[in-house]
């Protein structure tokens, strides 16, 4: 890429995303009733945010220059774990899949960084690993959370009037941002990506940032999990499946590079919105009843739309490229 | 000029065998070979021919995808769709032959159609992988990611997600013939993968897609066509799931949108990775992902055969693609 | 006194192939040590298992009297070595403030201070005279300023040892008189320097003693002042080459003049840099390009070989104007490219020296795409032993090899296509005396044998020494084009400064 | 609070929250759903979770936005539902359960949600096992494929199976392991496990696709089903029925997925007011050598 355009591309890569999100909210409100109704903001809000959490922590990953296919069957650990320490209350609960999480990714973190097995490959094996500790611990079935401890408060209850989850994802999200532009660790994580190498020789330290970004993955994917068990009441060994790639996707159109070195907290959450926004906008059309979509024409379109997306934002970055050059 | 030259003292090579060389260059074989012993000594039935038989035709597609799947990664890139490519030419093939789509002059031109148009297909979705990679400039994850995303919904609207049940032994001979008692797909798998190892080794081509993925700059700069390479090289990987596909349904008597390929991105990048191909790129063995294959495809039959619950089946695989990958990275540092 | 730093008996090996034996380095309390040896004789090594980026297999390292085993460069780090790589080791997309300051990043509340890094990112590179926008990524700017960032950086931190391995093969000589200004300011604070450079008369213009090696030994210790170049060169070459200081000013074919230029690039322009070039090359003629840093040299050239772009202007090749539009369609042309950065733009580092070497020769080595190993592999041996590569075999990966090595490789990845027409951008960066000056005699051989070549050359002594013609471009125009008598040092850097509008109107006359 | 009543009205805006739509049966049910929509002049806003509990969850909230009249929901699971079916009553519209049900000490039929139609998963085991049992007088090494790991389905007919032959000491389940519900994946466990357990002589496998690919897989290991290895299943699939005419399958326990006509009855006798009993059951039929030949024109 030519070197003058870097921020530019970045620039638009935001902006891109931001302009798709409004557009998408705009075609909602005009075409759909009830679409930017309290209830359909809330509970779109409410289930996205686990994704949200799980694209956090991808967005730091993959800022480092590696990815983690692991974070969907981690939720679904985290999601088991929690909801078997549920009838302890709230906060064993929380800790719990926490730290299911947090285990998965120093996992990751260590197979990484010492036996220098690249992140896909791992991560790949981690994904099958905790999926199967996940069902050893459910015994294959949901696992019912306790309805009695205030548990589910963390999925299903609300603080001033909006969603739990969406609160924690929000705080998330601040500290991400923060821990991204404001210390010297989210510049290490940046300087890695750009180059491991060289931010090994300037005397940075790599190994440890790396570990910690795994970690840190990790540990969103259980606390994801914990809302996971406690919006819907149970532990569930099968779910997050395809969370991973809705994450790098979400990443990716948020404008961060897949390569490293470059990526932004703020517009990996429009990301995910914009994503998300496509399900529920999906519903929303067959429920006008003009056409009735099968599932099928579903997945063709939310993967033409991901097209259009991506392709809208390569160009974008390849015309500024040629205007700057 | 060649006189100053001479001043250098010979360069001295290793004298002494490296172990740590040998694990990396025979990592994948060893792992196999550990594999094969222990089955002997625990899995019942194991050193019998109907053996060899049952895990030769198991393994063909995940070894038929993932060849195409070295190539791609090979070249710094990687392909997501390829399940989904194979599920498309597998609902392709039974509406040409049932004659769906077009009424047939013969039965004949119905099967011979059949595995022509649906790999050509494939090939061309494969071309367009290629071009989003490569024009668009999309990250190859992004742009394999949406077909993975929208090509099997494609697939189960030309079905409407039915299944299409047949029963055709002409055409079937691709998933079910033998010759002289060897299963045909078997043949299929060996004769790709030696064209393809030949291929990575011997032509300009294999140079090229090595070169690509060890230094796209520079090989851009050495007159190499990045561009066409890369297409090519995505669409091979999509001709190759187009067959895959077939054999699949061929040996099921039917096709299945939903289910065709479903996963198979991920056993190929497996198998590719523990047969010791870098998966950044620039460096890739063929022979390697075969071998890569066969010991996923070893695990499972081990894992199965013993009665290991599927959770703990899970972990185990998992334990072992690291142990492999591992054996394979020795030597870096 | 005792001194700062002794390496004794370092012994280092890779995959079995011995890199260092023995070896020993000792550098006094502010004094400024050169550090010198062929190409591969194992300084960057040597360097590298200071600063805990490679495990030594035998000897002994002590730091400020006491036993020093630093575990990774964060630790010698800490310990007050600062180090600048001899490949540019920073961190591209990131602004050039967050490459200064990575690693001591100033901090208030907590959290990182922009303002105060940003004041001290510029006040750091206003000590070279350098006043850019440090918020942008540092890839924006061109190779030198890159290596004076990585130079500011070392230099930033409070060390009691800077390292600097080849920090002038990318700079001009006004930089380079910069940087001494600092190494003596830095000498002055009683900090140590370790100096490695292939360029001589640097070492004599800022360094106290000298440390030389040969095969990974090191063969003599001494006060700089008491050798002569001669001597120098004699014990890193381990004989007497009188031929490489022998400055034999014949440059090319003398006949070329009166033939059709085998380039004509006439008032090329490409993106912001280059807006109006012109020169030619003629079969047999070594012509030099030369131009302050950020001149457009590179620019220039790229486009011309299809690398990038041109917005407008007109590119001859070989008298046909069949448009290039690619660098494959120039290599088929006839023409070969050797790009300055070889890091990023040279080497395939997974592949072979042998796959390297061969790799734009490819196409021309394969019968019906298959490769003819055979040929391949005799052209290879032939071009090892008459460049004098040192690989400990065909099959040696190129990444293991050291810079000057694999520059070598690159130059006979185009030499061995029997090219119209070689463009050199930088040929002899980083590359030793005794290479350099086969190097230059190669390509003035296979200039009499009627190959054209544009070279480029931060180094005017050698552009000046090698090319018959000199174009000089300034703020990306053509400033002046040289020729016979004119070809001196003096003029070339007149022009560079001034312009020479005579002389560029007698070019187009 | 009380289940939401439903207005009578000529036509309804319904919601269907389908579970997935990857296996014949299901498209079936969604075929079924659909015509009796059509006929009937409904609406019918349909959804798809692809599997995901969570996600049908998400569907049923966008379709309370969206304001339907009645949702019928084909829960995914038991418990991961029952938020659903909270908001659709806290949002004053009823819901109807279709072919699973949901977690009954957490919600109940007639308090939180209108009814369930449907059949019993465990059930089919048993009946699978029934029949099994019979056939080969109560001696059996039985290979089980069982459908995804971790699915209801799958743990329902397992354990229906698995309780009703522990009566029957001869009857043994030596190898059991998951064939994903597909034909494929089916065919290839069966062929592992008849290479493991030769002796094996029953095979149950949780649904038609992986019966048929085991019958594959018998055949290719030089088996003859329904001779040397009996053979039965869950579904009820036109190939099933036509593997038991051929002699290759010994029975198949049929889940109808016929569910428009009896759902959209529900939905009329609620709206006029009608106390529904808490569970319809949708007729389950039973398909062997001695029906399939008659009844394979009306299979899916
Ligand atoms: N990572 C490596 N793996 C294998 N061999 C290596 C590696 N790094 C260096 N070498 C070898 O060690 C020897 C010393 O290399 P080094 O880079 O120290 O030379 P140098 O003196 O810095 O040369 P230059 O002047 O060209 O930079 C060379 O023969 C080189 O091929
Ligand atoms: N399209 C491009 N792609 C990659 N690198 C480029 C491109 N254009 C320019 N560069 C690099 O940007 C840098 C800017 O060039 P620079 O300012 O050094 O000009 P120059 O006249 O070539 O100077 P010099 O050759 O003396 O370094 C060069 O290092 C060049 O290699
Ligand atoms: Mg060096
Ligand atoms: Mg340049």
């Amino acid at each position: 890429m030519n070197p003058t355009t870097l921020k530019l591309f970045h620039g638009i890569g935001r902006y891109g995303v931001l302009l798709a999100l409004l557009a998408l909210i705009l075609v909602g409100w005009l075409r759909y009733e009830n679409f930017l109704g309290a209830f359909n903001v809330l509970s779109v809000l409410r289930y996205n945010s686990m994704f949200a959490l799980v694209a956090l922590g991808m967005c730091f990953v993959i800022i480092t220059g590696g990815i983690d296919l692991s974070v969907g069957s981690t939720a679904a650990l985290g999601s088991v774990v929690a909801a078997l320490l549920s009838p302890y209350g709230v906060l064993p609960g929380l800790l719990g899949g926490l730290a299911a999480g947090l285990a998965v990714g120093a996992c990751n973190a260590l197979i990484i960084t010492r036996l220098n097995i690249l992140p896909f490959i791992t991560t790949l094996a981690t994904m099958l690993a905790a999926s199967g500790c996940a069902l050893l611990l459910a015994e294959n079935q949901s696992v019912s959370v306790s309805y009695e401890s205030g548990f589910t408060e963390l999925g299903q209850g609300d603080f001033l009037g909006f969603p739990v989850p969406a609160w924690i994802a929000l705080v998330a999200y601040l500290v991400g941002s923060l821990v991204l532009n404001l210390t010297s660790f989210g510049r290490t994580v940046l300087a890695i990506g750009g180059n491991e190498d060289a931010a090994r020789l300037m005397g940075l330290p790599a190994t440890r940032v790396k570990a910690l970004v795994y970690l840190a993955s990790g540990g969103l994917a259980g606390l994801a999990g914990v809302i996971l068990a406690a919006q819907f009441g149970a532990g569930q060994p099968i779910e997050g499946v395809g969370w991973e790639l809705f994450a790098i996707a979400a990443v990716v159109v948020g404008g961060t590079l897949l390569t490293g070195g470059v990526g932004s907290v703020g517009s990996t959450l429009a990301g995910v919105l914009l994503l998300g926004l496509i399900f529920n906008i999906l519903n929303f059309e067959n429920g006008l009843g003009w056409i009735s979509l099968s599932a099928y024409w579903q997945s063709v379109i939310r993967g033409a739309f991901l097209l259009l997306v991506v392709a809208i934002q390569a160009r974008l970055s390849m015309r500024a490229e040629e205007a700057a050059s | 000029m060649a006189e100053s030259a001479t001043t250098l003292p010979p360069a001295q090579r290793a004298p002494r065998f490296d172990i740590r060389l040998g694990l990396t260059r025979y990592g994948a074989w060893i792992a196999l070979a550990m594999l094969i012993l222990v089955n002997l000594a625990v899995t019942p039935n194991f050193a019998t021919w109907q053996t060899l038989n049952v895990n030769l035709t198991q393994v063909c597609t995940i070894v038929i995808v993932a060849v195409g799947m070295t190539l791609v990664i090979a070249t710094g890139g990687i392909d997501l769709s390829v399940g989904a490519l194979m599920a498309i030419a597998g609902a392709l093939a039974p509406l040409i032959f049932l004659g769906k789509l077009f009424p047939l002059p013969h039965p004949a031109v119905g099967i011979a159609l059949a595995f022509v148009v649906p790999v050509l297909v494939a090939a061309a979705l494969g071309w367009f992988n290629g071009w989003l990679v490569t024009r668009l400039r999309i990250q190859p994850i992004i742009a394999t990611l949406v077909l993975f995303i929208a090509g099997r919904g494609i697939a189960q609207v030309f079905t409407n997600g039915n299944l299409q049940v047949f029963n055709l032994p002409s055409f079937q001979f691709i998933g079910l013939g033998r010759v002289f008692g060897i299963p045909f797909q078997a043949i299929l798998m060996v004769v790709i993968v030696a064209a393809a190892a030949w291929m990575l080794r011997r032509t300009v081509f294999g140079r090229q897609i090595l070169a690509i993925g060890g230094n796209e700059k520079a090989a851009r700069l050495a007159g190499i066509p990045v561009v066409s390479v890369k297409q090519r090289v995505y669409l091979i990987s999509g001709l190759l799931s187009g067959i895959a596909g077939l054999i699949v349904i061929a040996r099921n008597s039917a096709a299945d949108a939903n289910l065709v390929g479903l996963g198979m991105e991920l056993d190929a990048i497996a198998a590719v990775a523990v047969g010791g191909t870098l998966l950044t790129g620039g460096r890739a063995t063929v022979i390697g992902t075969l071998v890569g294959a066969l010991i996923i495809q070893l695990v499972r039959y081990t894992l199965l055969a013993n009665g290991v619950p599927d959770a703990a089946a899970l972990v185990a695989k998992a334990v072992i693609i690291v142990l492999a990958v591992w054996l394979q990275r020795q030597s870096h540092r | 006194m005792a001194p700062l730093l002794t390496m004794h008996g370092i012994d280092k090996r890779f995959a079995g192939i011995p890199a260092l034996r023995a070896a020993e380095l000792v550098v006094e309390k502010g004094e400024v040590h050169a550090l010198i040896g062929q190409n591969g004789a194992g300084k960057s090594t040597m360097i590298k298992i200071l600063t805990g980026y490679y495990r030594k297999d035998a000897g002994e390292i002590s730091f400020d009297g006491k036993p020093a085993e630093f575990s990774s460069p964060q630790d010698a780090q800490r310990a007050g070595i600062s180090t600048i790589y001899q490949e540019i080791n920073l961190v591209p997309y990131r602004s050039v403030t967050e490459n200064i300051c990575l690693g001591r990043e100033k901090r208030r509340f907590g959290l990182l201070d922009w303002p105060a890094m940003h004041a001290e990112a510029r006040a750091l590179l206003a000590r070279f005279n350098i006043d850019i926008d440090v918020h942008r990524p540092l890839m924006a700017y061109p190779t030198a300023i890159q290596q004076m960032v990585a130079i500011a950086r070392a230099i930033g931190f409070e060390a009691r040892l800077v390292i600097m391995d080849e920090p002038t093969s990318s700079l001009d000589e006004r930089e380079v008189e910069v940087l001494f200004g600092v190494i003596r300011q830095l000498k002055a604070a009683g900090v140590s320097v370790i100096f490695v450079s292939h360029k001589l008369d640097e070492l004599y213009a800022v360094c106290d003693r000298v440390t030389i090696m040969r095969d990974g030994r090191t063969v003599q210790v001494a006060p700089l002042a008491e050798l002569s170049r001669l001597d120098l060169v004699t014990a890193m070459l381990g004989r007497e080459l009188t031929q490489v200081l022998q400055d034999g000013h014949d440059a090319g074919d003398p006949d070329s003049e009166a033939r059709q230029p085998v380039l004509k690039v006439a008032n090329l322009a490409v993106g912001r840099k280059v807006r109006d070039v012109s020169f030619e090359v003629r079969p047999g003629e070594i012509v030099g390009l030369a131009g302050l840093l950020g001149a457009g040299r590179t620019e220039s050239v790229r486009a011309v070989f299809g690398a990038d772009k041109p917005d407008a202007g007109t590119v001859t090749f070989a008298g046909s104007d069949n448009r290039i539009a690619a660098p494959s369609d120039a290599i088929r042309a006839g023409m070969g490219f050797c790009s300055e950065d070889r890091k990023l733009e040279g080497i395939i580092p997974d592949m072979s020296v042998r796959e390297n070497l061969t790799l734009a020769l490819m196409p021309q080595l394969a019968r019906r795409g298959i490769v003819d190993e055979g040929r391949s592999q005799e052209i290879v041996d032939r071009f090892i032993k008459r460049l004098g590569i040192r690989c400990a075999g065909p099959e040696q990966r190129i990444r293991e090899l050291s810079g000057g090595n694999q520059q070598k490789v690159l130059l006979a990845r185009w030499l061995c296509m029997n090219p119209k027409l070689l463009i050199l951008d930088e040929p002899t960066r980083g590359i030793d005396v005794g290479a350099k000056a086969e190097i230059l005699s190669l390509i003035r051989e296979l200039a009499g044998q009627g190959l054209g070549v544009l070279m480029i050359s931060s180094e005017l002594e050698e552009v000046v020494e090698a090319a018959s013609r000199i174009f000089v471009l300034r703020d990306g125009h053509t400033a002046a084009e040289l020729k016979g008598d004119a070809v001196n040092e003096q003029s070339v850097m007149a022009a560079m400064a001034h312009g020479h509008e005579d002389s560029r109107e007698e070019a187009h006359g | 609070q009380d289940l939401p009543k439903l207005k009578q009205k000529e036509k309804y805006k319904v919601g269907f929250a389908q579970t997935e739509s990857n296996n014949p049966w299901r498209i079936a049910q969604t075929e079924s759903m659909k015509a009796e929509a059509a006929k009937l002049g409904h609406q019918l806003v349909y959804t798809d979770a692809a599997g995901s509990a969570a996600k049908q969850v998400a569907d049923v909230n966008s379709m309370i936005a969206q304001g339907v009249d009645l949702i019928f929901l084909a829960p995914r699971e038991e418990k991961p539902l029952i938020p659903a079916v909270m908001a659709a009553k806290k949002a004053g519209i009823p819901v109807v359960l279709l072919d699973r049900n949901v977690d009954q000490s957490l919600a109940k039929a007639g308090r939180d949600y209108v009814t369930f139609i449907g059949s019993d998963f465990v059930d089919e085991g048993k009946r699978a096992g029934e029949a099994l049992t019979k056939a080969v007088n109560g001696n059996a090494k039985i290979i089980q494929l069982e459908g995804t790991t971790g699915s209801s389905p799958a743990n329902d007919r397992r354990k229906g199976f698995e309780d009703y032959i522990k009566a029957h000491p001869g009857m043994k389940v030596v190898a059991s392991q998951s064939g994903d519900f597909a034909r494929d994946k089916g065919r290839q466990v069966a062929e592992t496990l008849l290479q493991a357990h030769p002796d094996a002589t029953a095979i149950y496998a949780h649904n038609d696709e992986m019966a048929i690919g085991a019958i594959a897989a018998l055949e290719a290991a030089g088996k003859k089903p329904g001779k040397d290895v009996i053979v039965v299943s869950v579904d009820g699939t036109r190939d099933a029925l036509q593997a038991i005419i051929d002699g290759k399958m010994l029975a198949t326990v049929a889940c109808n997925p016929k569910f428009g006509p009896k759902a959209f009855e529900t939905l009329a006798r609620y709206a006029k007011g009608e106390k529904i009993e808490p569970w319809v059951i949708n007729t389950d039929r039973f398909f062997d050598k001695s029906n399939a030949t008659q009844l394979i024109a009306d299979a899916y």
